[in-house]
């Protein structure tokens, strides 16, 4: 057991596996001497040579097509992208090729390909660096689309994700990277995709949510005199239903909270199954609590727009009082 | 072949003016529309006997093209992209390449996915919108047809790269239009495998024509050849209607790639005879007097001419190849239409490994829904 | 009057902008002298010239970006993208910059913009040319989505477009393009972005549909003995949310009907807002009719993936019979 | 310059091998790091009272960057990225330029911009977390600083596009760096430039590196410059610290811009002297030895070196203009921090031209729940 933070949980998942297995290789920009902006591939260029990380041209597009070409090649390429919003370039190449490989080919080209990519807000940073892209990704089938909340879990999820037969964007909360620490095992070991994680139990209502929201409503929990569920769905897609129905279904009421923007995020995905499946057990509307359906603000007025205990707070009476 | 004669330090003291960078362009020509054979350049690049299968390969080509085309129109198959005219590109590239290089088409380039291997009905099969005919087999080492435009380069160079990593000898070499190079793709599969020393030959099919957009509005430089300078790549172009050129060429890329790991950018000059595809008619947009000379560039005219003045072929050779030819692409369509259509529940088993439990909710409401749909299906369907 | 098919109304209306407003151009593959590959722009080069009609290169992200450009600097470009399918390259100029631009400045420079798309299935095409995207662009703050259903409505929704002071993405719905003539009047005239339309009134169940998908709803209507409410939303995004709570208030039980897939398609977001604002008037859980969670697939298999009468009529059932 | 001297058609008949391109591509230094100057290129360039200007406009600039990186360091502005070092390249660009000409930059171009007008405080302001240091007047024509790499090239194609469209004269000069050379859409912006004939000039800071990525890795070419003879178009190599051969290169680009509405491509050889921003320790990746190296090739110390030569300055005019720019910038800094945060509801005023009925409502109950919420932010913020 060590006591690290997410970033250096992520580092030793990715040593593991490139020590495990001779295919897997990392790409993007900085990755390599400079280990990342964010540090979390420091020190892997020195230790695995500049053959299996390697620094690229600054070409999001070019990076994740190249990677689906190493991946139908038979290696297991875990690209970079330095921010979430900078993944726009990529989009299609995730959309149109690593997404539809396997189906467009009868499996007789797949995409093994886990691309790496820090998400959200509130650490100060200029535009484009804070958004919340989740939703979009799950909307296109053929991806799965993990964001782990803590260090035990990034490594587990990430560990998952490369050996995943298919492609996966694995989401690094990047308000969270040095956040707090925690027990990690420094044996490998994987958590599954498409599993949710109950934080807490409780009997009032449930909560679900993911990524560094996760932290905002312990918060709010803390905060809070009733006995409240907390779900962290660690798998955006495919979301484990069933844990969020269980715990809807014996609660009766949820309030789902992401950063993201609301109209079409994965809250209206969420609340959506959870009225399909347990409508009947439900005595209040489910509540989103989220981002606005309006650009991430510069950092100014960043943490105006995320959600925070208060306002989860307010939807949890409001769930309660309905 | 792009000279790189002078490579100045990039900080210098030299002034006011310095030439720092001098490049120039060849355009290779082996066998041309007048049957002129060049034998420097020409001589044993392709024996004789290959040489008559080559020309099979092309008419055999030629003549799926006709028969697709009815297919079409009689609404046997959807829209279908004829390769007539081009069918020297592909194929020069598939006879110079090793057998397990990759090639990385985009869709005009059957003439040299077949000589790889790929069955006819693969193709025809996609064109009648079944997935099963991009189930490339892994021996072909061909990928799948490409349907957004500019974007199958990338995965060149990443298929070329994983050989590299492995320490493989495999090259690939990526077919796009002059349209294709206008995409942002092109220019970062260019540049990635240009600087992280990657082999990958380009190989650009310079048609003229991006359906109806001339090739001026896509690249209005002097050569297509030119956009391989950027990367600091040799270039060259060549006659795309001459099968002695562009395996010339492929085969010059393919030795530099496989024994430097360089990439070559190829444009291949050639011309698409045919509608860009059956939903296009280019006579709105085209003079039939263009068509017409390039008609006369054709590659299987000049690639017969020269047979013949071998003594290497005739008529009645001509005409049992044309038997032979119909007798196999006709069984190529009859074994592409008799394979039904897949069941409904085809739709989900390949997308993922492993289906997660909702999709395997969502397959069995389908089930359950179809035999009161798959009625409603069929006559809607026509 | 006269009476038109879609792309003839379309034809039309971009006729009598062009003739209105000097400042708007069209740009695009293939829009010139071929007229577009659905012949949508057919005859406009001859008349307005290759000065406003203009012939693009290859390059999706290059036409949005260029337009952008083109916008900012006072005019109101309106480009084509060819198909749906290749609405992925030009992802990032479109969410990164148009819906961006008018937040960054302040309202200094704005982006007046309407990206016309052929969209959906049913048409028999390759792969990539037969795809839903309209949620992917909800989730966008700052762009708006409209996708008409009719000839009379595309010609009203196209002219608000292109007069709209902000990004628009209008949908086409290619399999409806020659389906159907209605009658279009000759005079200029605008149908409100954000306004839904309700199709025919009903008392038991409101189906809420947008697109082509309109048509497979009425068909379902047609079949179906009950009294069903049809809501047509002609605009994704900002939806009417009025028009259809107060439909779902009086009739209890809903259906959403769309071609896209479903985890995270707009139809999550109807059911959620429906939830949130008509909770106590519901009487069924609303019900879901979508394309999968699978990639579109080719030709052969399509209509098993489009919604249809039957499986609409299904989801009638079970919402009736709840 | 790339000089097209063949000009040959696309299909032709020479065999077997013709040359069908050449260009040479010409690096242009007119004051040099020994501050020699070139007479001939340089005479009646920049009047010396023009460039007495321009060097304290580089000196106030670079005093910027110092006060920047202090005010990052004690927690009182964001992330920043100094423009130290390459003052030269986007102060000759602004010079050179008419004041109406767009100028479509990217984060490292604050010299040219407040040569413009833009105010100090806008950048500031940006760089502090807040929207409206990107609100540039309209009468700057300048752009909002553009953050993601590679893709503003385009909205200078655009608006280039748009005054020929009207039939004005202004023309686009936009900036990118090397690293953005490899994006996509730098190649699309290029390439709509050319074949259609839009008036932009793409100026290129070729800095040796894009954060910890040395420029091999994005253009192992000789020359970034020769990037624009994949479009035709021509190009040329300058000394990026030396603003005559800027002014010089830009004023030629812009008169062909502007008299046959064809694009150039520059690429202005510089060098970042800090850090890439702020949040980079440069130290990880480069030798202190090249950064010493460039620091006597410095913009600054060789423009003074000339007006020192020209007896134009000295140190106590040197002293003068220090307190002149102290003033000047530390105002600058005092008007951008006594801007107060934005009201929360600032957050949706910007969204659309009028806010839909939906976001009205989020915006409302933000405001019932900010009197709760503004103390937790508070709180988490520090
Ligand atoms: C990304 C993308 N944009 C647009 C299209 C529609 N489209 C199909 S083929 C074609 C023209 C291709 O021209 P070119 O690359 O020159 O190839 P050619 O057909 O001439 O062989 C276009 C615009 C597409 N398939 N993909
Ligand atoms: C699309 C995109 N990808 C990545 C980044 C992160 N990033 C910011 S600056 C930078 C390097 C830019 O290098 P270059 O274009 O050479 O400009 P320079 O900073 O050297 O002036 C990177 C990778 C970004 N802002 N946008
Ligand atoms: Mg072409
Ligand atoms: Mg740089």
């Amino acid at each position: 057991m060590a006591n690290l933070n997410l970033v250096q949980a992520i580092n030793l998942a990715l040593i593991q596996e490139m020590e495990r297995d001779e295919r897997v290789l990392l790409l993007g920009e900085d990755v390599g001497i400079n280990g990342g902006v964010f540090r979390v591939t420091e020190g892997l260029q020195a230790r695995f040579g500049a053959r299996r990380v390697v620094d690229t041209p600054l070409a999001e597009s070019g990076i994740i097509g190249t990677s689906i070409g190493l991946a139908m090649g038979g290696l297991r390429p875990v690209p970079e992208i330095q921010f979430e919003g900078f993944l726009g370039p990529a989009y299609d190449q995730i959309c149109s090729h690593a997404a539809r490989m396997r189906t467009r080919t009868r499996s007789a080209f797949t995409v093994p390909l886990t691309i790496r990519v820090p998400v959200g807000g509130g650490i100060h940073a200029p535009e484009l660096h804070s958004d919340s892209p989740e939703a979009i990704y799950a909307h296109q089938p053929g991806i799965k689309v993990v964001m782990p909340s803590s260090p035990y879990d990034a490594k587990g999820l990430l560990i998952s994700a490369i050996r995943d037969p298919d492609p996966v964007i694995y989401f690094e909360p990047k308000r969270i990277y040095r956040a707090f620490r925690e027990e990690v095992p420094e044996d490998e070991y994987t958590i599954p995709i498409g599993k949710a994680r109950l934080v807490c139990e409780g009997t009032d209502l449930t909560i679900v949510s993911w990524g560094s929201s996760v932290i905002q409503c312990m918060q709010a929990i803390e905060k809070s005199n009733r006995s409240i569920e907390l779900i962290d769905l660690r798998t955006i897609y495919p979301m484990d239903i069933d844990a969020v129905t269980e715990s809807v279904r014996k609660t009766g009421r949820c309030v789902v909270v992401h950063e993201a923007p609301r109209t079409c995020g994965l809250g209206a995905e969420v609340a959506a199954t959870i009225m399909e499946h347990c409508f009947l057990h439900l005595e209040a509307p489910v509540q989103r609590v989220s981002g606005f359906d309006t650009i991430m603000p510069y950092y100014k007025l960043e943490l105006s727009y995320m959600p925070d205990a208060s306002r989860i707070g307010g939807a949890i009476e409001d769930a309660l009082t309905f | 072949m792009c000279v790189r004669a002078l490579n100045a330090p990039r900080y210098t003291s030299v002034m006011p003016i310095q030439t720092v960078f001098k490049a120039e362009i060849e355009r290779i020509s082996i066998l041309d529309e007048h049957c002129q054979f060049d034998e420097k350049l020409g001589a044993g690049l392709i024996p004789d006997e290959d040489l008559v299968r080559l020309y099979e390969a092309m008419s055999s080509c030629r003549y799926l093209d006709e028969v697709a085309f009815k297919l079409q129109r009689s609404g046997r198959m959807g829209t279908y992209p004829q390769n007539m005219g081009q069918e020297a590109t592909s194929l020069g590239a598939a006879y110079a390449l090793r057998g397990d290089d990759w090639l990385v088409t985009c869709y005009r380039e059957n003439c040299g996915l077949f000589w790889r291997g790929v069955p006819m009905e693969s193709i025809l099969l996609h064109w009648m919108g079944d997935e099963r005919g991009n189930a490339m087999p892994a021996a072909h080492y061909a990928t799948p047809i490409a349907v957004p435009i500019g974007t199958q380069m990338l995965h060149a160079t990443g298929l070329a790269w994983a050989s590299k990593y492995r320490g493989e000898s495999r090259i690939a070499c990526t077919f796009f239009g002059d349209g294709a190079s206008s995409e942002g793709d092109f220019h970062e599969a260019a540049n990635f495998a240009a600087n992280l020393d990657i082999p990958v030959v380009f190989c650009c099919q310079s048609n003229s024509w991006a359906i109806s957009v001339p090739q001026r509005i896509q690249c209005s430089a002097p050569t297509v050849a030119q956009r391989g300078i950027a990367y600091g790549m040799p270039c060259m172009q060549v006659d795309g209607n001459d099968i002695f050129a562009c395996v010339y060429a492929v085969k010059n890329a393919a030795a530099r790639a496989r024994e430097s790991s360089r990439p070559t950018f190829i444009e291949m000059v050639t011309y698409r005879l045919g509608d860009h595809t059956t939903a296009d008619d280019a006579r709105r947009y085209r003079d039939q007097a263009e068509v017409d000379l390039w008609k006369l560039r054709d590659p299987l005219l000049r690639t017969r001419k020269l047979l013949e003045a071998k003594r290497l072929w005739d008529s009645s050779k001509e005409d049992a190849m044309r038997q032979r030819i119909e007798v196999t692409v006709n069984a190529a369509v009859a074994r592409a239409e008799e394979i039904a259509a897949p069941p409904t529940s085809d739709v989900f088993d390949h997308t993922f490994a492993q289906l997660p439990p909702d999709l395997v909710r969502q397959r069995d409401s389908l089930q359950t829904h179809s035999l009161a749909g798959e009625q409603a299906v069929h006559t809607e369907g026509h």
